[in-house]
C-alpha cells in the first residue's frame, strides 16, 4: 500500500464517519455543523478523483452556500422555537429502513466494482470538438457548448426555484424584501471582513471566471464565490436583501438564461442549428454568455438563501 | 467530423421540437422579468402558438410515418443531445397543449392581477409555473437523452410543488412539503441510475443505449433505482401517499394540470425507459411487478375514493386508481406477442382519456366549490338542477373513468381487457372489471345526491365560459372513444425500431 | 542547493504539521471554549503559514507563489475575523454563567 | 485499491446512509440533509465513472463531470425550496414534523428491480 | 520528497479529522464550529501539499476557493447563533 492509498483510505473513513454523524446526531445544529465539515472533506475527495472543477463547485455551492442555507434555516427555526420535539421512530421502522439502506448500498457497491474496464468514455469526442470551441477546459466546453441545452434549462430551474421560494410569501409582503440575513448592528469584525475579504473574494471570482475557459473554474464557480461575497456583505448589514419587485433584480435573475436562450435561438439562423456557435466566434460568444451566467448565479444563490419576502413594500 | 449513422441523423422539420420547448421557456423568463399583468398576457398569448407547434409536429410525423429528430447544437449523440418525437410523443404533446390552454383560460377568473396593484403574488407565480409545467412536459415527451430528461424532471418538480401551495394555507404547505420530499427522492434515484448506465455504456442517449443494452448487473440496478424514483413521482401504490392531499388542496386549475398531466410526465418516462431503453432485458418479472402494483393501486385507490366526503379528495383518490390502469401497459404491451398492439394502444389511450377527463372533473369541482362555498358531497342535493352544465361535465368525465361507452376510457379499458384475455393473463382482466364497478360506485356517489331534489342557494352562478371549458375537455375525453384505427397505428410510429430489437 | 531547499521545505512543513497537531490537542484537551479558541487560532495561523512557506520554493512560477501567499492571507483574514466573532459571542455568555 | 474504486464505495455508503436518514428522520430539515447525502453519493458514482473514462490525454471524461456540476446546483436549489417551505410551515403551524407514520416514507421495496 | 509531502498531508488531515471529535462532543455549538474552522485550515494545507506532490491541474484554485469559503459558514453561524431566539421572522421595520 502506498502512502497515497493510506491517505485515500483515511479520507474515505473520515468522510463516512462525519456523514454518519450528521445522520445520527441528536441535535439539528450539530448535524448541520457536521455537514459543513463533510462538504469540505468531500471537495478533497473530488481532487483525488481529478475533478478540480467539481471540487470547486462542491466547495462553493455544495458545502459553502448550502452550509449557510442550512445554518440560517436552522437558526430561524430555532428562533421560532421549532426544533426537534419528535420522538425517535419505532425500532421496527428503523430496522426496516436500515435493512433497505444496507441492501441498496451493498448492491450499488457491488455494481460499481463491476463496472466495465476499460470504461466507455466520451473523452476522445470531447477532445475532438474542443478545437472548434476555442476552449481549453473540456468541462466548460461540455457545459456551454456540447450540452449547452442542459445548462440553459438548469438555469431556468434556478429561476423557477426563486419563483417557488418567493411564492411562499404572505400576500401582504409581496414585492417587499426578504428578511435581513444578519443581526441588527454592524460590528467590527464583520466590517473588517467586508473591507478585506470581500474585495479579495471578488477578485478571486473574476479570476475563476476568466481562467474558466482554459483551466478549472468557470461560470458556476465564479458565480458562487461572488454570491458568497454578497452574502457576507448582507450578513454584516452593510446592505439589505433587495425588494423582490425591483426591476433590476428581476433582470439580473433572468439575464443568464435569457442571453443563453437568445444566442441559442440566434444559432438557429446564423450557425446552422439551435445552440450551435458560428465557426471562429465560438469562444467570444461563450465568454459573453458566461458573463451573464455569472451575474445570474451570483444574484440567484443569495436570493434563494434569503427566502421569501418578509417585509411589506412600504416599510 | 465522423459521418452520423442514419438512426441518429436529424430530420427535416426537427427544429420545431426546439421551438416547442423554447416557446414556454421564453415565456417563463419574459413573464418573470415583466411581472404583473404581463405574466398572464404572455402565458395566454403563448397557448395558441404552443398548440400550433404541437399540431404541426403531429402533422409532420403523421405524414412521414417516421419520428422527427433534431440534434441540438448540430451535435449528434453521444456527445450532443437529441430530441425525438414519435407517435406517442405527438399525442402527448397535443394533449398537454390542449389541457394547459384550457387550464389557462379557466384560471383567468382566479388569477387575474387585482386592480390597483402592480403585481400580486399568486397570479404571478401561477402564470409562470403553469408555463414551466408545460415546458418540462414538452421536454419529457421529446427528450432523447436521459440526463436532459433528468433536468426536465427537476423542472417539473420545481413547477409543480409551488402550484400545490399557492393558497398558502397550512394544509397545502404540508401537502407541498410531502410532495417535494417524494419528488426529490425520485429525482435523486433516477440520477443514480443514470450514473450507472453512463458507467456501463458511456452514453445516455436512448437510441444508442438501446443498441448497446445487455443484461449487466449495473443495468438491472439502474433500472430498479430509476423505476423506484419514477414511481414515487408518479404516485404509484405504495408510493402514493403524497398525491391526494396535494392534488385536492391545490387551486382547481392547478389540480387539473397536476392530476391530468404532471403525473403522466414521470409515467411517460417510465414507459420510455422500459420500452425504448431496456427492451433488450429479458422482461417478464419486472413487468409483472409493475402490473401488480398497478392492480393494487386500482383497487386501493377506488376503495378509498368511495369513502371520501369531499369531492376534490374523491377525484384525487380516483387519480390513484386510474394511474394504476396505466401500469398494466407493462405486462400487456411488452414482448413480441400478437396482443401487444392492443395493450400498447389501450395504455396510451388510458393516459390521454384520463388527462382530459380528470382535468374536466377538477375544473368542474372547482366551479362547484366556488358556487356552493364547499365541496361536501353529502350537501349536494339540488345542485344538479342549479348547475346542469357543470354536472354534465362531471358525469361525462366519470363515464370515462368507469370505462363505459362512448368514451376514451371505454376504448382504453376495452383494449387492455382484450389484450389480457388474449394473453391469458386473467388477473388483470378481473382487476379491471372490479375497478370499473368501484368507479361506477364513486361516480354514482357524486351524481346521486346532486340529482336528487333539494333547495339550494348558489353563492354565485358559475361563469358560462368556464363551464364550457370543462365541458369541452369532457367531450374530448368522450370523443376519444371514436378514435379510428389509423389513430392507433399512429401510436406505433417509432416503436417498431424498439420492438424489432427483441 | 536543491538539497538545502528541500531540507528547508521539509523542516517548515514538519513544523507546520506539528502546529496543526498542537492545535488539535488544544482543541480537544483544553477545558473551556475561550482557551480552545486560542489554541485554534495559533494552529491555523502558524500551521498553514509554515506549510505555505515550505511549499514556496517548490512553486513553479511567481504567479503560483503569489497564489500560495494569497491563500494564506485569506485564511488569516477570515480566521481572525471569525475568532473575534466567536470570542465576542462567548465572553458575555461566560460572564452570565 | 485505487482512489476511484474507494470513492465509488464511499458513494455507495453515502447513498445507504442518506437513504436511512431520509426514511427515519421525522424532521424535514434533516431529511434535506439526508437527501444531500444521497445526492453526493450519486455524484461520486458519476465521479468515478468520469475518472475511469480517462482517455485522449484527459485524466477524466468531462461529460459526467459536467453533469455533476449541473446536479450540485440543482440539489442546492431543491434544498433552498425545501427550507423555505419548512420555515413557512413552521410559521403557520408551529410544527414542522412530518409524522413518521404517515407519508414521507420512501419505498419499502425495490419495485422495478426484481 | 513527494512521499514526505503526502505523509504530511495525511498527518494533518487525520489530526484535524480527529479534532472533529469536538463536533461530536460539543458541548456548545461554538466548539463544534471551531473544529470545523480548524478542519478548513487543515484541509487547505493538505490540499496544497497534495497538489504539490501529485499532478492535478488547478488544485491551487480549489484551495483558493476553500480558503475563501472556509469561514463563510462560521460567519453565518456565529451571526445567527447570537441572534438566538431573538430573531423575529417578520422582519423588523428598518
Amino acid at each position: 500500500m502506498s502512502i497515497l492509498q493510506v491517505l485515500d483510505l483515511g479520507l474515505a473513513i473520515l468522510v463516512l464517519a462525519i456523514a454518519g454523524w450528521t445522520i445520527a446526531a441528536r441535535e439539528l445544529f450539530a448535524s448541520v455543523v457536521g455537514y459543513v465539515a463533510y462538504g469540505l472533506l468531500l471537495s478533497i475527495v473530488w481532487i483525488r478523483l481529478h475533478a478540480p472543477d467539481v471540487a470547486l463547485t462542491e466547495a462553493a455551492i455544495g458545502s459553502g452556500v448550502t452550509g449557510v442555507l442550512l445554518v440560517t434555516t436552522g437558526a430561524r427555526l430555532r428562533g421560532a422555537g421549532g426544533v426537534e420535539t419528535a420522538a425517535p421512530p419505532r425500532l421496527s421502522q428503523r430496522l426496516m429502513a436500515g435493512a433497505l439502506a444496507v441492501l441498496v448500498a451493498a448492491a450499488l457497491a457491488a455494481v460499481v466494482l463491476l463496472l466495465p474496464e476499460p470504461a466507455p468514455t466520451l473523452a476522445p469526442e470531447a477532445r475532438e470538438g474542443l478545437a472548434a470551441t476555442g476552449l481549453g477546459n473540456p468541462v466548460t466546453a461540455v457545459l456551454i457548448a456540447y450540452r449547452s441545452f442542459d445548462t440553459m434549462l438548469e438555469k431556468v430551474v434556478l429561476v423557477l426555484a426563486v419563483v417557488g421560494v418567493w411564492s411562499l410569501a404572505p400576500d401582504r409582503c409581496w414585492a417587499g424584501a426578504p428578511a435581513p440575513l444578519g443581526r441588527a448592528r454592524p460590528e467590527g469584525a464583520l466590517l473588517f471582513l467586508d473591507q478585506a475579504l470581500v474585495p479579495l473574494g471578488i477578485l478571486v471570482g473574476v479570476h475563476l471566471f476568466w481562467v474558466g475557459a482554459d483551466e478549472p473554474g468557470g461560470a458556476f464557480q465564479a458565480g458562487a464565490i461572488l454570491a458568497a461575497m454578497w452574502m457576507i456583505v448582507m450578513i454584516s448589514r452593510l446592505t439589505e436583501p433587495p425588494r423582490v419587485g425591483a426591476r433590476w433584480l428581476r433582470l439580473a435573475l433572468i439575464a443568464g438564461p435569457a442571453v443563453f436562450l437568445a444566442t441559442g435561438l440566434a444559432g438557429g439562423g446564423m450557425a446552422g442549428g439551435f445552440f450551435a456557435y458560428p465557426a471562429g466566434f465560438a469562444k467570444p460568444i461563450i465568454l459573453f454568455i458566461e458573463a451573464f451566467l455569472v451575474l445570474s448565479i451570483a444574484v440567484t444563490l443569495p436570493m434563494l438563501v434569503a427566502g421569501p419576502p418578509r417585509r411589506s413594500p412600504q416599510s | 467530423m465522423i459521418e452520423t449513422p442514419p438512426a441518429l441523423a436529424a430530420t427535416a422539420g426537427g427544429s420545431l421540437l426546439v421551438l416547442a420547448i423554447l416557446a414556454p421557456v421564453a415565456g417563463i423568463l419574459l413573464s418573470f422579468a415583466l411581472g404583473g399583468r404581463f405574466a398572464e398576457r404572455v402565458a395566454l398569448g403563448l397557448t395558441p402558438i404552443g398548440l400550433a407547434i404541437a399540431f404541426a409536429i403531429a402533422a409532420l410525423v403523421w405524414r412521414s410515418g417516421a419520428p422527427l429528430v433534431y440534434n441540438v447544437a448540430g451535435l449528434p449523440p453521444p456527445l450532443g443531445i437529441a430530441l425525438r418525437a414519435d407517435g406517442i410523443s405527438c399525442v402527448m404533446l397535443a394533449a398537454a397543449a390542449l389541457v394547459i390552454a384550457a387550464a389557462a383560460f379557466y384560471a383567468r377568473a382566479n388569477f387575474a392581477t387585482p386592480k390597483g396593484v402592480m403585481e400580486a403574488r399568486a397570479p404571478l407565480a401561477f402564470w409562470i409555473l403553469v408555463q414551466a409545467v408545460w415546458a418540462a412536459l414538452t421536454i419529457l415527451f421529446v427528450g432523447g437523452d436521459l440526463f436532459n430528461l433528468y433536468v426536465a424532471l427537476e423542472l417539473l418538480t420545481f413547477a409543480a410543488v409551488p402550484l400545490v401551495c399557492l393558497s398558502g394555507k397550512p394544509e397545502t404547505l404540508v401537502a407541498a412539503l410531502r410532495y417535494l420530499m417524494f419528488a426529490l427522492f425520485g429525482s435523486v434515484f433516477y440520477l443514480l441510475g443514470a450514473a450507472l448506465l453512463y458507467g456501463a455504456y458511456g452514453t445516455l442517449d436512448i437510441v444508442l443505449l438501446a443498441e448497446r443494452m445487455r443484461a449487466l448487473p449495473a443495468v438491472w440496478l439502474a433500472a430498479g433505482l430509476m423505476t423506484a424514483g419514477l414511481l414515487a413521482k408518479t404516485a404509484l401504490f405504495p408510493l402514493h401517499l403524497w398525491l391526494p392531499p396535494a392534488h385536492a388542496n391545490a387551486p382547481a386549475a392547478a389540480s387539473a394540470v397536476l392530476s391530468g398531466l404532471v403525473v403522466k410526465g414521470s409515467f411517460f418516462l417510465t414507459v420510455r425507459l422500459w420500452f425504448y431503453v431496456l427492451p433488450a432485458l429479458p422482461g417478464g418479472a419486472a413487468e409483472a411487478v409493475l402490473g401488480t402494483l398497478g392492480s393494487a393501486a386500482v383497487l386501493f385507490g377506488s376503495v378509498l375514493a368511495l369513502r371520501q366526503e369531499r369531492l376534490k379528495l374523491l377525484i384525487a383518490y380516483s387519480t390513484l386508481a386510474q394511474i394504476g390502469y396505466l401500469f398494466l401497459i407493462f405486462p400487456l404491451a411488452s414482448g413480441a406477442h400478437p396482443w401487444v398492439a392492443d395493450g400498447w394502444s389501450g395504455g396510451i389511450m388510458q393516459t390521454l382519456s384520463h388527462a382530459f377527463a380528470k382535468a374536466a372533473m377538477f375544473m368542474s369541482a372547482g366551479l362547484l366549490a366556488e358556487s356552493l362555498g364547499h365541496d361536501r358531497i353529502a350537501e349536494f342535493a339540488g345542485a344538479g338542477r342549479a348547475m346542469p352544465a357543470t354536472f354534465f361535465a362531471l358525469g361525462l368525465g366519470g363515464l370515462s373513468l368507469m370505462g363505459l361507452p362512448p368514451s376514451g376510457g371505454f376504448a382504453a379499458k376495452w383494449l387492455l381487457l382484450r389484450a389480457s384475455v388474449a394473453a391469458g393473463q386473467w388477473s388483470w382482466a378481473i382487476v379491471m372489471l372490479a375497478g370499473g364497478l368501484l368507479a361506477a360506485g364513486y361516480v354514482y356517489r357524486i351524481l346521486a345526491p346532486a340529482l336528487s331534489a333539494g333547495a339550494i342557494v348558489l353563492e354565485a352562478p358559475p361563469q358560462r365560459s368556464r363551464e364550457a371549458i370543462a365541458l369541452a375537455l369532457a367531450i374530448v375525453a368522450a370523443a376519444l372513444g371514436f378514435a379510428p384505427q389509423s389513430f392507433f397505428d399512429f401510436l406505433e410510429v417509432g416503436r417498431a425500431a424498439a420492438t424489432a430489437l427483441r | 542547493m536543491s538539497l538545502a531547499l528541500d531540507l528547508f521545505s521539509l523542516v517548515a512543513i514538519g513544523a507546520g504539521a506539528f502546529f496543526f497537531f498542537a492545535g488539535t490537542v488544544g482543541l480537544l484537551r483544553f477545558p473551556d471554549s475561550l482557551t480552545r479558541l486560542h489554541a485554534l487560532t495559533k494552529a491555523d495561523n502558524l500551521g498553514l503559514g509554515l506549510i505555505v512557506l515550505g511549499l514556496l520554493p517548490r512553486a513553479g512560477s511567481l504567479l503560483d507563489a503569489l497564489r500560495l501567499i494569497a491563500i494564506w492571507v485569506l485564511v488569516q483574514l477570515s480566521g481572525a475575523a471569525t475568532a473575534q466573532l466567536i470570542g465576542r459571542a462567548l465572553s458575555p455568555r461566560r460572564a452570565a454563567e | 485499491m485505487s482512489a476511484s474504486t474507494l470513492a465509488g464505495l464511499v458513494g455507495a455508503a453515502l447513498v445507504g446512509l442518506g437513504l436511512y436518514g431520509f426514511i427515519v428522520s421525522p424532521q424535514p430539515l434533516r431529511k434535506i440533509l439526508a437527501f444531500n447525502l444521497i445526492g453526493n453519493g450519486a455524484f461520486l458514482v458519476f465521479g468515478i465513472v468520469a475518472r475511469k473514462g480517462a482517455a485522449a490525454g484527459f485524466p477524466f471524461d468531462p461529460v459526467p463531470q459536467a453533469m455533476v456540476i449541473t446536479g450540485i446546483v440543482v440539489a442546492f436549489a431543491a434544498s433552498a425550496l425545501a427550507a423555505a417551505l419548512i420555515l413557512r410551515l413552521q410559521e403557520e403551524t408551529g410544527n414542522v414534523l412530518l409524522d413518521s407514520d404517515a407519508p414521507a416514507k420512501p419505498p419499502g421495496d425495490e419495485a422495478g428491480a426484481s | 520528497m513527494n512521499d514526505a509531502l503526502l505523509v504530511a498531508a495525511g498527518f494533518i488531515l487525520l489530526t484535524v479529522g480527529a479534532g472533529l471529535v469536538r463536533v461530536l462532543r460539543g458541548p456548545g455549538d461554538f466548539d463544534r464550529m471551531m473544529a470545523v474552522q480548524l478542519l478548513g485550515a487543515g484541509g487547505v494545507a493538505s490540499l496544497l501539499l497534495i497538489a504539490s506532490a501529485t499532478t492535478v491541474a488547478g488544485v491551487e484554485d480549489v484551495a483558493l476557493g476553500l480558503a475563501l469559503l472556509a469561514a463563510f459558514a462560521s460567519i453565518a453561524f456565529v451571526n445567527s447563533a447570537e441572534a438566538d431566539g431573538a430573531e423575529p421572522l417578520e422582519g423588523e421595520d428598518g
